[in-house]
């Protein structure tokens, strides 16, 4: 099976932001993406304790172009007042060209 | 009934009582928790009933009989955030963000205070004005447009007021709140008897699970009360008293009787745990969620549901010699 | 009342609000929406409702009254699907899979439409025989069996029937109506009374937190609407009415009461947006949902609701000479 | 009503049946489910309702009443495991661990099963005493602790009581059952009375959609029947018989009335499905889930709601001589 | 701690696939395999905003030969009808052994 | 952007384990985690369809050495008795220093 390699970023944000994290992936270009509602907490940080909601997990299949221009986003925008967490892997994916 | 008798009465309500399980259950660390689906949908069911309710009211009322509290509300709306704001920045010491955000709460609305209200009022026998909803739908954007109005003031900021507006114009408690208000008001008393058996018949049920629910999220911000520190609690319990009594007076001046100038108290002094936590998140990130949600949902909202009821009734009828 | 003033009586029934206010919090970008789960609960409830009270109805009834309308009920659903397909392949030039899944919708039948009548008879203060939900039951099935056949005579395709039909009948809404209809049936109207507070009472109230939701949701639909094309948009609208017509002159022809045969002229008119869906997306993933789910949910959904209700009843008074 | 009667009134009831409906459902590969939430909210409004209704009768109850048939439940729920123990071991040939389980199951109580027997008895037009919840929440956990402390005995391990005795008396039946029996017995019959439209008159209605859930909960169960060999599925149907007959007689002692002794019979004959699991899984990590789920959810509790109701009143009446 | 290095794949699909992919995972020798719920879109695609639905996302620990097997099966029976993405990636499993 | 490369480690195990999982992150020097609701079955395996309840799934973003320690608690209080699966990989994680 021929597969092609790409980033998924995992975004995990505060629930409020969701919205806003929508639109910014959008206009930078990611082709898609998949949201599961999670709950988490830092242990030792301050941030998650204090803003009690739910959070969301949003992952997208993205080129490492576009993975790049997130986590600019993300620590451009939200890493200062929000509680967010951004990470990337490489994975094979199945018909990927639809998505770079 | 006097009023320790009527105090009393409150905190042996099963809806006072309720709450305090909830907190208990917390406290406890017990496992009881209800599935986030039910909370939503009791607020919701809650908004639409008291909208529904106030609408098959006002499809009788003539509107004119609304001007004068209407007015009144805003006033209390555009009012209390402006003087909030200054007395948390100059006597406090807050930051820009943070007297902001509290401002904004105090100045919007708990509707779930509100609806407690009306069953307090009802089970001390106490008539109050139909159209009471309405003033609730009223109140709830106002203090925070003002509030986030002040903080740009004081710290310009980029990005428009249209997302801000929107989020709190097309907010869910509004738009049930409106929207029950419109259907109640167009299918009128006929419409809204053919669904009572759900939307009045269970209403007081309804919210004892809810309040449990809220005693149980209640309860969880309490592990942040020492960080409030002693002026914001001080804040959370005697603004909402003072709110009281200029609710009260504005309800004589506006004409309302004595039960609906109750109702305007206990708007005046409820403080928003819904509405303005989720516009002042996106509008204010800066400030500190713990600071405001601490005091509206863990100090003011308990106070005002166990003491603040009684005490602002006690205050109408003192106001209006009953 | 005449036909004006029941047009006018239902569009301001709270059941009708609730979904334009379900459309409007959609279409203003409010953040309104209700939990997943309460959609979930309020489709088991709706449906076991109406299974126990028909069932109640049932037990009181000499089952040979039923034959005439199980007759009629079982013609339409296998005639819908015939003339549908054909109309769609010949006039609108539809390829075989998507008339095959439009034809299948539109012979299958909306419960909640269904439900909507008997609120709307009720209000008008027309009886209808108790059975009624005993054919809603019957008319499920067959047109998504008789189209997904007319399909497969066209374009014979690997797979057998075992899947589909078992997905069919072991269904949750024909399992919760029959289970309904039957518990009903052998507990009778002593068993049904004492579940009545929530069963019978609280009905109408859930339909209109129903409603609300499924104007939330028919309104993300309309986005699609320019997609469906003119041709499939009057479809939507001209067939339902002829149905409705066939539904009245059958229900004549088989018996029934007026108030009954308003009652198979709504089943006969109203489109599945449950059971054919989820069967027509296994069964035929070649089709265009945006085509079959825009037509049924956005145009023929809402049309029934706001006007065919008082439109088929006219009609029926018409066939019956009322 | 003679004995044949009741026995085909129970199984004839919507209750019953609504049972079977779940069980079909799922033996028929129905795609059938209610959501998760639906279950959490009905279980939690189950359990408060009773403890609510159980706390305003209290509050009309002089408490020494309470004393004998407390010492009753309390015998029960310490006698049970040990002999059930006893059993398991010598005549079953089971491991600690297992029997250990199995006897916190069969000693602990199913509040469901208890739920329904006051359906019917009220159906049957039997009294009984109203502070009979409150053996509920005395029952839930001893037993446990016994069977626990019994598999410590036989097989020391590491690890103190305070996690487990925590759990078992912070689990959310006890905290909704305790708290609505004080909830209920603080405000007394006027306050239960502002809230008997949701807590009281749905009780049965809820009852019937709980149950309908427990019965696809059940079937997905059956699959592991063959697992649990003869032994047990004996044990899981004399055991409850043998309790059954030992709670009327401990009712009688106790000076409970005929139909109070019929509720005490099906404390003692029910097993637990909730309590005794959750905490079974954390501290006896090595007993087989297969076994004692099976045996309580999918013998113990479909024989007790179809035949055990019945049985036990017959048993009841026969002690009593009635 | 020693550690198995096995594919994960993961399968997002729209809800009414679910029965026939786990079938497919039961099929092609999956030991196992665990669902969240999750919602998504495809911003540019077609499919995901026509059928509008709840989707799932099934992720399964097993051999490169099993996630070889199931990437073909995903690309012969779904992908020209259906809304379904899939990708795998190597992951460092304990207890590894019970799953290859 | 620069990221650090971080371990995530995903523990998946019956619901009712979910509190001591959480005790022991904490005490073995997770900074954070997240949890989502999962449903799961090991196809092959006894435990699954024994006790039958819902799962979650933890994800936590640790150094390779609370990884390691992790896992070996895992090995040490869980495998035995109860139905638990954990796997690690590397991310890239922005903000990373956070979180080792
Ligand atoms: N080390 C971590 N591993 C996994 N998730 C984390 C970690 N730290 C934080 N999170 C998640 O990210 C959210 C925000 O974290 P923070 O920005 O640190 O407050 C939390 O609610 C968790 O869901
Ligand atoms: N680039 C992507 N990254 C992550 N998830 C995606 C992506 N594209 C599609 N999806 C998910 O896969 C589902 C089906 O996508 P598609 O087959 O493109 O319509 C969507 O509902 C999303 O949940
Ligand atoms: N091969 C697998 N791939 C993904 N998840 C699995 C796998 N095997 C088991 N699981 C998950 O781990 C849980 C416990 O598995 P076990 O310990 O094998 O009984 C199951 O409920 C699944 O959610
Ligand atoms: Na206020
Ligand atoms: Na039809
Ligand atoms: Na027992």
């Amino acid at each position: 099976m021929r597969t092609v390699p790409l980033k998924r970023v995992t975004i995990i944000a505060e629930a409020v932001l969701e919205e806003r994290l929508l639109d910014d992936l959008r206009e930078l270009g990611a082709r898609g993406y998949t949201i599961t509602e999670a709950r988490g907490e830092a242990t030792r940080g301050v941030r998650a304790s204090e803003w009690e909601g739910k959070s969301v997990k949003i992952e997208t299949l993205v080129s490492p172009e576009v993975a790049e221009r997130l986590l600019e986003r993300l620590a451009a925008r939200y890493f200062e007042h929000y509680a967010v967490v951004g990470y990337l892997e490489t994975v094979e994916v199945v018909r990927g060209s639809r998505f770079a | 009934m006097d009023a320790l008798e009527l105090a009393r009465a409150n905190l042996l309500s099963p809806m006072v009582l309720a709450f305090a399980l909830g907190l208990a259950a917390t406290l406890l660390k017990s496992d009881l928790k209800l599935p986030d689906a039910l909370y939503d949908a009791l607020s919701v069911y809650l908004l639409l009933a008291i909208g529904l309710k106030g609408g098959a009211e006002l499809s009788v009322t003539p509107l004119r009989a609304l001007l004068g509290p209407a007015l009144a509300t805003l006033a209390l709306g555009v009012g209390i955030p402006l003087w909030c704001y200054a007395i948390l920045r100059r006597l406090g010491r807050f930051g820009v963000a943070d007297a902001a955000a509290l401002a904004a709460h105090y100045g919007s609305v708990s509707a779930v205070t509100f609806i407690a209200c009306l069953g307090f009022l009802d089970k001390a026998g106490v008539a109050y004005e139909g159209f009471m909803p309405a003033l609730v739908a009223l109140l709830e954007a106002p203090a925070i447009v003002v509030a986030l109005g002040l903080a740009r003031l004081a710290v310009p900021r980029e990005g428009g007021w249209g997302e801000v507006l929107h989020e709190l114009l097309t907010g869910k408690s509004i738009v049930l709140l409106a929207g029950g208000l419109l259907i109640g008001w167009v299918s009128g008393k006929p419409g809204v008897a053919a669904v009572a058996p759900l939307f009045v018949d269970l209403f007081k049920g309804a919210l004892v699970l809810f309040l449990l629910e809220m005693g149980l999220i209640t309860a969880r911000r309490f592990r942040d009360l020492a960080r409030v520190g002693p002026f914001l609690l001080a804040f959370a319990v005697v603004l909402p008293v003072l709110h009281g009594l200029l609710g009260v007076v504005l309800g004589r001046v506006a004409g309302l009787s004595l039960g609906g100038a109750t109702v305007l108290a206990v708007l005046a002094a409820s403080s928003s745990y819904i509405a303005a936590p989720a516009a002042v998140r996106i509008a204010l990130p800066e400030a500190n969620p713990s600071l405001y949600l601490t005091a509206s949902l863990a100090v003011t909202f308990p106070f005002n549901l166990a003491l603040g009821l009684p005490l602002y009734y006690q205050l109408a009828r003192a106001v209006y010699g009953g």
